[in-house]
């Protein structure tokens, strides 16, 4: 029982998971039962996806060692791509391929730049940032063209599915994908490669793995996530805004790491960063619902995010600190 | 039956003054009628996705009425076509569908548009311009890519070209750049532009940090008046830019209007079921001589 | 053709920024032949064998690998020619399992499509625990971290991977470093056994006696340049001591 | 010759130097002769103090190992903790006290936090950020108050000096503060503390070095810097708007970053900070000077800010391979 | 008063996760006597060591130095208290030069105000040149960094760095790892010398020859507890090799 006990709670993800637990209970009883309400959950989990896809993105990237903080610009900048060539007339198909190839194109500029000249992927992508912002807003003209109605398959992306409605075509794309990277990560053999490259690079690049190759595929994998939940939002929304997902890389930066993701790469779980998402996402939501003043709003927040760490780092010492030979 | 409970979203973060005159006013009325009100922000300045979230959550505690700017033509159809079929009052403030009643299933729209508001912008100074000669006009568009941005540079910009197209002998040059939201950088980027354009005739900022302009124009002893301002939006510094000269026009919608009159509308609607009806907080363009009267309001956070 | 060497550097230069490392290195490795090198602290011994196992580039020079020119462009050059290297550091990922650290690169998998493919857990687990048992390590279990092994467990996991992985040429870059008395032997009688193998090896070790024992041929270098380099019949403990 | 070259070109923060130089002539012809002209250098230097204040505390508390992103909200906070103290009669030396101490005291937070519970500044911080805004807002009440006029020494911070009304008194401030850091962290123990602690961690802890204090002390600098800084700018704007500083956190680490500081710690000076946040208002001024589109105008920064870190990688790499035995 | 041990440590346990390091430890270590330690790898030498310097805290059990009861918060303590440690491990901030590496938070200060004052660079710069050359390792100059030295050549500064802030307890884990002979010589001599300067010592390594050599008095542990403990002239050679 003890060594149960201590197994599950060094996971750093499962601390995540019980703070969640708590925050519902708590966002139960304050909002007077909304919060679980099928209207909410129903809120929740059509946004949820989206970030969340982004997160596991990240996730896989900081694990390898590197940052990705264009993540928020991909993410408008591949429906863009997309709803200007629909708009051009161009079918579905195409223009959703020609989005994701867009998004495959700057992770590997992304991926290039940093391993080629050797320089820290945050300035990379910081660029990255501007640029594809910036070419969001040009190709868009400013104004976001409309998506015609009918142009994209709604049944395949967005539609609600399931019980009572519950969920969108998007939450099962995404727990497939989620399915998939945990996969690749803790399964194969490339998996192993990225903990590795992120873990100690010298180390890992000594053994012959090709650790250039392997960050470069990683960030093509980051922004072809983003890219992918981009698209999914502006479906859902049926409005490709140049705006959305600003702020977003910090935010996605920040459920890695509450899901126990370190920064400095080779520690971290794809199902951390979407805990970590999902947390994120609750307390958002949580708050509203619990009618916390405007002006308050972001400190509460912030408290909270902190907080989640926090409880995160004491649970896990706490989890070590119990005296069981576990065999390791 | 309980107080009404009326949610406010927008598009809006809440470092933003204009809407803490908004929530001041829907906070006054709110508690006039003793509703149990609650205003939304966003995170970030401007971001859509994150106001369709909100509106969803707060949609799921069953509101007796939701106000929300609508701020894109297509991205909250859905939520309010929703909201509407579950009998919540729903109104459009601050802006609205640019299709207004056919784009969208709100109720009613308090408030003025962007486009118009710009193009009100744009008209009132051209009576400042000068009566011959070239005109070079920069249209600072603080936010390229977000809507409120894009719209408002947008309304500006037809007027001028209107301008240019009544005006064919005058030469009429169109300068968009980007200066961003925040205060110091606006000045020192249109700061800078001035000095290499000193033949600038006016300059158009889609928000209210042409007062941080006007500050560095005085800094640097060039005479109120030289380069003409405007924008939108009330606040101490932009009354303190228009009585020192440096600030022609400015629009403003009377944010705290917009706050309190779609309350009584919904509390109308609700209680003895009277339709809400669009209410326009006017054309709101203010000028040098309307200052002082603006004073006392500003600081009582009324406009 | 026996008689070729399997290595052979010629005029090997290696600039750092700011020192010159390598002065002009010229050897041979023959097949079938343990070398020794050895050599003062900052000698140049694991920039030579850096360049020879591709984790540094030299600055000017030659390498011929079996006779052919080669240009190592990173260690997967270097073992895909067939060259395995012990380091004396940065050998091992400490956020990873022993397990995992044993077959990183060359993970068993248990099918693959394009080199990519599923990990043959198990296979890893076995394997792992009988190459460690092979050093006479006593290790808990393969799923602990490296990070969290003492010195000696540490160098004993990277020599047990060497071993596991035998190649066509073995380089051992100090390996009985944090070593305990028992699996020094162990490192000791697996160097030698690499001539029974037939496989050449170079060795590199501080400790005269252990380089003598299992060595044919031995090279001290100093400041950069070979000073010495005859077979261990031709000389003695003392004139090695000399040139250092 | 040879050996002199290879020195400096080794140091990172003159190859920043190099590129500066090099824009200053494109920008000097793009901008027909008004770039270098003393009005647009002018507003550079005021601007400029600013920003670079807040540069050099990240570049400190880098080089420490920690990050900070709320340097912005506290950037926003001190000037206001100030104006709405000022604007209730206290006289201008305790409000300007009491802004500053507000500073310290987040940066004491941000410290304690992040090395009582072994968290990453990252989130710390990015709490912090939420948190000081929060307040910002709160205590200002939403209405920005106005600084009254008189109710601060202008002579002291922002008034012109030097030839040709050339400088601001803040530019003094700016380069004081810079020559002190600078010999704080060259000069001293101190210094040497810091850099042990960001270079390894372990290996500054078992030498003996407090670097719990250490860190808690760079973060407090930083968050001084950052809030004295925010209040020169709202003195020399006139007015303390809540929303001032935002996105101001991945401006200074670029800085930092494209000045030499290395994102693991340990490695970097503060002049190069002071080059990195040179150079980006030196890129932002002449882009506008040459006339670019808005919607260009972030990808044209984007792609500089990676351009200039990549020639920065690629003299040192050149500079590397000069072969000079300098005797190191 | 000198019968009494400088160091007494009783019933000393240390649980990393999942791991039971030492298993009740009972050690005294006497004024100017030289305790050698020896042990298989994983032994718990490195861990109790650690304690002993402060730089991990024990689950149990307690520390007496100078018969005063102990807890040391970090490394400061330790050093405070007197007790001088080379690290088998992370001794050294390899971005940082060779000086200031010597010197790190014991720096020479021109003048200071609590505690924080100007460096004296000169004196930094004179004495590891001093310190270095005491070692008899060749280095370049003072300024070079630390991450670009060899193997030995770190660890040599390491030693030069101990050996100068000589202490009233110097504690040695494995110093001559990657020394070359030379430099081992020295390094063995210095641990000989603490004896006649009145300094006790603990010095762990894996060559039993130079164990022998330099210490009063053997400890040999083996899975988290002492094994043996003797007088080295008590004990053999072979009596050691057995309990290992
Ligand atoms: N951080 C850690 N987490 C978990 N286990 C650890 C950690 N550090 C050491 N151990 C374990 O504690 C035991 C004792 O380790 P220690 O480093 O003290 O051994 P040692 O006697 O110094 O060995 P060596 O001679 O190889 O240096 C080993 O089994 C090791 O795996
Ligand atoms: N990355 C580096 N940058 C600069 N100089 C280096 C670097 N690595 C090694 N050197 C220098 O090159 C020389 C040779 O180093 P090398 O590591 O090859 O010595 P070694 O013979 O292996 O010594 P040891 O026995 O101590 O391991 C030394 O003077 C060292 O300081
Ligand atoms: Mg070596
Ligand atoms: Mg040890």
């Amino acid at each position: 029982m003890k060594r149960f006990l201590k197994i599950y709670l060094e996971k750093p993800e499962l601390a995540g998971v019980a703070f969640l637990l708590l925050l519902t209970v708590v966002f139960q009883a304050r909002s007077g039962g909304v919060f679980l309400s099928a209207a909410n959950l129903q809120g929740i989990l059509g946004l949820l996806p989206e970030v969340a896809l982004v997160a596991v993105g990240v996730t896989l990237l900081m694990i390898c060692g590197e940052f990705d903080l264009s993540v928020g610009s991909v993410f408008a900048l591949t429906p863009m791509a997309m709803a200007v060539t629909l708009e051009a007339g161009w079918p579905f198909l195409p223009a959703f391929a020609l989005g994701l190839c867009v998004a495959l194109l700057v992770g590997l500029v992304n991926g290039v730049l940093t391993v080629r000249f050797a320089i820290p992927s945050f300035i990379t992508t910081l660029g990255m940032l501007f640029v594809a912002r910036s070419i969001t807003v040009v190709i868009s003209g400013g104004f976001p063209p409309l998506l015609p109605n009918g142009a994209f398959p709604k049944w395949l992306f967005v539609a609600y599915v399931g019980p009572g409605d519950m969920f969108r075509m998007s939450f099962l794309w995404f727990v497939a994908i989620a399915v998939l990277v945990t996969l690749l990560l803790s399964r194969t053999n490339f998996g192993n490669w990225v903990r590795a490259t992120g873990g100690f690079l010298p180390a890992a690049e000594s053994m012959g793995i090709p650790t250039k190759r392997v960050k470069v595929a990683c960030f093509m994998i980051c922004s072809l996530l983003a890219g992918f939940a981009g698209s999914l939002q502006v479906m859902r929304l049926g409005a490709p805004l140049p705006s959305i997902g600003e702020g977003l890389e910090l935010q996605a930066v920040a459920a890695a790491v509450i899901g126990g993701t370190a920064l400095t790469g080779g520690i971290g779980t794809i199902f951390g960063g979407i805990i970590g998402a999902t947390l994120i996402r609750v307390i958002d939501n949580g708050l509203v619902l619990s009618q916390v003043d405007a002006n308050w709003f972001k400190m509460v927040l912030g408290a909270l995010t902190v907080f989640a760490v926090i409880l995160n780092a004491w649970l896990r010492r706490k989890a070590k600190s119990i005296k069981v030979e576990t065999g390791k | 039956e309980g107080p009404m409970n009326i949610v406010f979203t927008h598009h809006s973060s809440a470092s933003n003054p204009f809407w803490q005159a908004v929530k001041k006013g829907f906070d006054d009325a709110c508690a006039k009628i003793e509703a149990n009100c609650q205003m939304i922000f966003t995170q970030t300045e401007g971001a859509i996705d994150q106001q369709a979230a909100n509106m969803m959550a707060a949609l799921a505690g069953n509101p007796d009425a939701l106000l929300t700017s609508i701020v894109d033509n297509n991205a909250f159809d859905d939520i309010i076509q929703r909201a509407v079929d579950n009998g919540v009052i729903t109104m459009a403030v601050n802006v609205d569908d640019t299709e207004g009643a056919d784009g969208n299933a709100r109720a009613s729209f308090v408030g003025q548009g962007f486009i118009p508001a710009g193009y009100s912008l744009g008209k009132k100074m051209s009576e400042f311009f000068p009566a011959e000669g070239p005109i070079k006009a920069v249209v600072g568009i603080s936010a390229p890519g977000q809507n409120w941005s894009e719209q408002r540079g947008a309304g500006v910009m037809q007027f001028l070209e209107e301008f240019k197209a009544a005006n064919p002998d005058r030469e009429v040059e169109i300068v968009r750049l980007d200066t961003g939201t925040d205060g110091a950088v606006v000045a020192e980027r249109v700061g800078a532009y001035l000095n290499a354009n000193p033949d600038t005739t006016a300059y158009f900022d889609t928000g209210l940090w042409h007062a941080y302009v006007a500050q560095v124009l005085a800094d640097r002893g060039v005479e109120p008046g030289t380069v003409l301002m405007g924008g939108f939006d009330i606040v101490a510094e932009v009354l303190q830019q228009m009585e020192a000269g440096y600030i022609q026009v400015q629009v403003d919608q009377q944010p705290y209007m917009q706050g309190f009159i779609p309350v009584m509308q919904a509390y109308l609607a609700h209680t003895v079921n009277l339709s809400p009806a669009d209410v326009d907080t006017g054309q709101g363009i203010v000028l040098a001589e309307d200052v002082p009267a603006l004073w006392d309001l500003a600081k009582q956070g009324l406009r | 053709m026996s008689n070729e060497p399997i290595i052979r550097v010629r005029n090997l230069h290696k600039w750092y920024s700011g020192v010159h490392a390598l002065k002009g290195v010229d050897l041979d490795f023959h097949r079938g032949e343990t070398v020794g090198l050895v050599g003062d602290n900052g000698a140049g011994k694991s920039t030579l064998i850096n360049i020879l196992s591709g984790t540094q580039a030299p600055t000017e020079g030659e390498i011929f690998f079996e006779g052919k020119k080669v240009r190592f462009k990173g260690p997967a050059d270097a073992m895909e020619a067939g060259i395995e290297t012990i380091y004396q550091y940065n050998s091992m990922v400490p956020t990873m399992s022993i397990a995992r650290n044993m077959f990183i690169g060359r993970e068993p998998l248990k099918w693959s499509v394009g080199g990519i493919g599923i990990l043959d857990t198990k296979k890893m687990a076995a394997e792992s625990v009988q190459a460690i048992a092979d050093v006479d390590l006593h290790l808990r279990s393969p799923d602990a971290l490296v990070g969290e092994l003492s010195g000696g467990q540490r160098q004993g996991v990277a020599i047990a991977r060497a071993m596991h992985f035998k190649s066509k040429v073995m380089i051992l870059d100090e390996p009985t470093n944090h070593l305990a008395v028992k699996e020094t032997q162990k490192v000791l009688g697996f160097v030698k056994s690499l001539k029974e193998l037939g496989i050449p090896g170079i060795f590199i070790s501080h400790n005269i006696h252990h380089v003598m024992e299992c060595s044919d041929r031995i090279v001290a270098m100093a400041r950069g340049e070979v000073v010495l380099d005859k077979r261990v019949d031709d000389t003695s403990m003392d004139e090695i001591l000399d040139v250092l």
